[in-house]
């Protein structure tokens, strides 16, 4: 057992802190904010650009795919800086969903023809799961593909397709055979969001990001699109499940908010009296920093789980759970600590903390929900973590 | 005897006023008074919230009104509150309460007269940049120059300000002996003196910061013609407009569980209505069983206040408990509905939305728990 | 709606309490106390034939059979005067479980055999309900009874028998038709607890009350013993169910905990501070406070309901849960505003409150899972108040 | 590199230990040590934890012990909690912690030593009647009278003093120049003036009340020899048996939940095991992650002390959280078990007493969190 971070380990967190203190411009942070529900701007592509440079797009791959090879203790401190530092958003769907399953069940032509322009940041993929009527219950997707020569006819509609206006690629599940037993008859394949057929249409939500519903009509894609092998999707999708926990169970947004909210109840006075010094915010603060602890090592037990080449389906999704039940509750009660004030939106100059709260408090509940539900989850840990009976 | 059923009468306004607000508030129709374009307010619906006694259930017959108690009134925010009524509602309610409580014969006639019948818009000024609830720490005063009131200061996230008629503007003031207190000015939007700002607020409420300079006021926009002796009547009115918001918490928090009762038991997955989950059952209860409790509390508090008693820790109890359920309620909606609830074509989040400005409004949960430690 | 007791409410509670302050002597608590594993002293008997001569077991019963006829507020107002006071136990068990029962099921026959008895507090009954393997699935409960010409003839086993060592009879539900569907072969019978075949075994409880084990070997008892109809005692079981939830969900002794506490904290100073002046106490105190107010305000609104002849049974369970959950969280706020002092018993002379909170920490999981656990309550409340689907 | 998971050696400690307790240690041990015709103490479970080498786990090979860390020591406490090893064990390695951090040489060398052989039961007197955490409120005190100390005074709520062979007290002390400050004095059980009363807890663990009457004690009863300069060295061991004792409650939760677990997979009612219930599979979740938290957070604070770091904060966040996840989960324990559990034959009301009493002790909840917000 080792609670601290090595030397390298914090050399590494410096270095990303410094790299993001450097590309994290205003003139960034307007542009990202102004196309949010459009397609990246210049900066972006900019901003992107330099973090594929760096080869951080592909930081945690094996050697043999080009990668860096790091551990996935360095990619959570990079994660968790990015977050901290309210760097702009970057997919990990490409990287650390897309690329290691076609590590683990791509075709040698499949890692040749995905993995580099992935690895480049040249491919933005979107996740093609739910449907209107497969939500949790995500094996029941409809979606068909046919095969016809030597081409798949994808033919259905996909929802909450969050980067859909901004990807080059879906990720997508379809039905292959539609006799087999449901979880048997589902495949994964790629495809690109410029094909015919393909219809975009935007979907706006409480937290003010944009998601999408998107029409496949006929769509074609060539035979080689297919991932792994046909009718075994399932398994892919399912093993890159537990990685998308990992990314929602993280807190470094939620410990920057509450650093920040610290700092405005220490140079706040209002009714005479500074809010850090009225005893009841000084027990919700207490009380949010042991949460947060506990959040921050959940993550740290996560990442050195995977290093150590353990399971982590159980730890991953009791995370998921404690640490999107913590972003409400942080934002929750850092709004009521706020006062008045915490009604305020971003776009008010008095706004403490820009905002933030408040985004976050209608950002938490698509982090509760999405990933699979927090119900699931904890049907998870029950059944996987504690070994409990199915019904 | 002790019985918190309705009564016939109570029943009847129940169902009349659901029945219309149903027709005639539409999430549609709040949707679109919330857009930045539109001033969240509706004047047909205000017109015929008017014509059919609404604006006056409580305001004495002799001053046009309808001669109800606050129980009814309550009711009114109730169903009002489960449909999600914009906000001038509640505001200019809140300003009658003050008129009820502070006015003179003179200035009740004149200003109750005309909420009853719909001809004004009103709101309450009190929360300053650095005082949201100890008035100690205000910094808006009213000097005598003369016989005039000259009425200085900045207040903040006062409700529909934009659309008042005229402003209750609630400012320390100082006599010719020196005695210090408070006053409540009646102030007319188009005073000069005044400008404001809207406010950007998540729930798309109009609040706005009121900046007076130097406003000339005289006697008769003194609320009661009496200075330095408005805290009673503010605390009676404060009171009985927090009651009143707890009821149209209710309601809100009411129409979220039964849209949500309604989405689970339609909403199938794995072959079977998801309400049919244990674990959606048992936050359903639990979800229930708050707005049951809030429900419960907040008529204790309105129905004591109807009674003319007193009730500070009755409405400390029910707004305590009422701003946790209501929101926790949108929270665990959102958490059922999932990505269903979650796009804004769903509505559901107008409720969230509202649920938590309410508990922000009137004072925290931890403001009311702080109240009741002090009576202990 | 109307938020007060009347003249006569408040006039009735007030005479209940000027009753229990004259009946309640130190010496009748300690006998109790003494005697509380084994049968009733003779300070009890006469404490409870005072209760009986004064027409109080029979308050809320219909004047044909000899009752007061008294609202279910005024019984309400009875049970939380009873339990505020902290009055030796008065099972309910005969007059609010058995009586009714007779009432709305039973035979005149019926009626007339076990009412008069009851009122005058010479048959005390025990609940023959559980079983090792029937807990909460009731139902499925396999004690028999055979008719044997003009006698039932009992065998089985009954767990959780409460009152079992100083209950007269007990109100036994024992399977008559076992080829019949589980709810449908199941009937209601009274057995003496003096019928040769009875024995009794004591089960220890946690909580420090005696609970019992009984066991049923051929017991004789006359045909007449049924009350109504054969195989159809599930009706009159889950009837007798929603009366027993109201009694738990009285929240009188947990208000009574409460302001003895605050008094406690009134007069106490640790490490130089009032306890009341402690802001973090001060806090819970005041959560405290409007959780019991609800409590208070459910048990109103149940008695209200039942004068105004309205079902109850989603409103009962919602009451039961509420309550027996604050019973916990006061006892266990209370202990740990009690600090060190927390752990002492009532044996400790230097015990806050004669240990009264660290008792209700242990009494309290019995009233969550007693009764119907707290996850069927919520059942109930969904499905029967809420009206979702089962599954 | 970051790690949550035991060293090999760790892992070999912790098997050994786990497989010793089980075998020594049997739920039926520890009720009947707990009746009052007993100690509360095994000295024959206290033999073979001295032979195996467990009670000097921690202490230095010098002074006749293992040498080993504070986190083989936690490991240690993890699994004792787990079977509820008579608290003789932990007051006494919390004397012994004290009089590492503060003892002279010749002391370590004596007491240590005692203690690693099992030849010490000890504990530390803290609290009084009114101070249980602000030794400023201390009334016992100790006069140099020419190079005597006398000390008088009365402890409670001092666990195993009734078997202590020698007790560490707390007491404030005044120096010939006036300084004051505190003192730790090692006084024997069997010195003159020493009375004591037990203390009834609903824990049976064993607390009294000790009183000190003109205790006369010399300079080798001092710890450190030092006088007014207790502080600091009560602080670092006071923080070591804290984050330990987090250990233990995690090792007594983690114990609790597998027994639940075991309990609904077999439980069968409606004609299946209720553990596939929801609702029930919900619960333990909650309760896995509540004590998967605490234990994280605990071995974090007792490895950080391990390496003589400054860990007041993470302390304080093990048994902010630890307190409230053990309780927590012997209540859920309850409520999944009914009347099962709740009658003492299924002894899990061992457990629920201990947790109640470790959360109690050390500071409960409120007191950790105000510590952290001193810190914010």
């Amino acid at each position: 057992m080792e609670f601290h971070l090595t030397k390298e380990q914090l050399a590494w967190k410096q270095e990303v802190r410094n790299f993001l203190k450097e590309v994290i411009t205003p003139e960034l942070l307007a542009e990202v904010e102004r196309n949010k529900r459009g397609k990246d701007g210049p900066l972006e592509r900019n901003y992107r650009k330099q973090i594929s440079e760096k080869g951080w797009y592909s930081m945690h791959w094996p050697k043999e795919y080009g990668g860096l090879e790091m551990s996935a203790m360095d990619y959570l401190i990079f994660n968790e800086e990015v977050a901290y530092m309210g760097a702009p958003f970057i997919s990990n769907i490409g990287p650390s969903i897309v690329a290691p399953s076609l590590f683990k069940f791509g075709s040698e032509e499949n890692k040749r023809k995905w993995l580099p322009p992935i690895k480049n940041n040249e491919f933005d993929f979107a996740l093609g799961y739910s449907e209107p009527n497969s939500g949790t219950d995500l094996a029941s997707l409809q979606t068909s593909a046919v095969l016809d020569g030597d081409e798949w006819v994808i033919n259905g509609q996909k929802v909450w397709n969050s980067f859909g206006h901004r990807s080059t690629h879906q990720w997508l599940a379809v039905r292959t055979d539609p006799s087999a037993p449901k979880h048997r008859g589902i495949s994964m394949m790629i495809v690109p969001m410029d094909a015919p057929g393909v219809t975009i249409v935007e979907q706006k939500t409480w937290g003010g990001h944009r998601t999408n519903e998107i029409f496949f009509d006929n769509v074609r894609v060539p035979k080689a699109n297919l991932i792994g092998e046909v009718n075994r999707g399932w398994l892919i999708l399912t093993t890159a499940l537990d990685h998308e926990r990992v990314v929602m169970g993280s807190s470094g947004r939620t410990q920057r908010n509450f650093e920040d909210l610290v700092k405005f109840c220490k140079h706040t006075v209002i009714d005479g009296e500074l809010l850090i010094n009225k005893p009841e915010i000084r027990m919700k603060l207490a009380e949010l920093k042991v949460e947060l602890e506990v959040a921050r090592l959940f993550g740290y037990r996560a990442a050195s789980m995977i290093d150590l080449g353990k399971d982590i389906s159980s730890e991953a999704s009791m995370m998921k759970v404690f640490a999107t039940e913590l972003r409400t509750k942080v934002s929750d009660y850092g709004m009521q600590i706020l006062d008045l004030y915490g009604q305020l939106n971003k776009d008010d100059d008095l706004a403490p903390l820009q905002g933030e709260l408040e985004q976050q408090y209608r950002l938490a509940p698509f982090h509760r929900f999405g990933g699979g539900t927090n119900e699931v989850q904890r049907n998870i840990v029950a059944q996987r973590g504690l070994g409990l009976p199915r019904r | 005897m002790m019985n918190m059923e309705y009564s016939d009468d109570q029943l009847m306004m129940q169902e009349t006023s659901r029945k219309f607000f149903e027709r005639e508030v539409s999430p549609q129709l709040v949707k679109e008074l919330q857009e930045p374009e539109h001033s969240g307010h509706s004047s047909s619906l205000w017109e015929k919230m008017a014509n059919i006694g609404w604006l006056g259930v409580h305001i004495p017959e002799k001053y046009n009104g309808a001669g109800g108690t606050l129980v009814d009134l309550g009711i009114l925010f109730e169903e009002a509150g489960r449909v999600l009524v914009p906000t001038t509602l509640y505001s200019t309610i809140y300003a009658s309460l003050l008129i009820d409580a502070l006015g003179t014969h003179e200035q009740k006639k004149t200003y109750l007269s005309r909420i009853a019948a719909g001809k004004m818009i009103s709101g309450v000024a009190y929360a300053e940049k650095e005082a949201l609830h100890n008035p100690d720490c205000f910094k808006t005063v009213a000097r005598k120059v003369k016989d005039k009131w000259i009425l200085t200061g900045e207040k903040m996230f006062v409700q529909n300000a934009h659309l008042a008629d005229e402003l209750i503007v609630i400012a320390r003031s100082e006599n010719d002996d020196g005695k210090e207190g408070l006053t409540a000015f009646l102030v007319p939007n188009q005073a000069e003196g005044v400008s404001m700002k809207e406010q950007k607020t998540f729930g798309k409420d109009r609040q706005s910061v009121v900046k007076f300079t130097d406003v000339e006021l005289d006697i008769t926009h003194v609320l009661g013609n009496r200075t330095e002796e408005a805290e009673e009547g503010l605390a009676v009115a404060m009171n009985q407009a927090t009651a009143l918001q707890c009821l149209e918490m209710v309601g809100g928090a009411r129409k979220v569980i039964d849209m949500t009762v309604k989405y689970v038991s339609e909403r199938h997955q794995f072959g079977v209505p998801i309400g049919s989950f244990q674990a959606v059952q048992h936050h359903l209860a639990n979800m229930a069983t708050a707005v049951d409790g809030s429900r419960l509390l907040a008529y204790q508090a309105v129905s004591l206040l109807s009674e003319g008693l007193a009730a500070e820790d009755e409405v400390a109890m029910a707004k305590a408990y009422a701003g946790e359920a209501y929101k926790s309620v949108t929270v665990m909606a959102h958490q059922l509905w999932g990505g269903m609830g979650y796009v804004t074509e769903s509505d559901l989040y107008l409720w969230s939305n509202r649920a938590k400005a309410t508990e922000l409004s009137f004072g925290t949960r931890d403001l009311h728990l702080k109240k009741l430690a002090n009576n202990l």
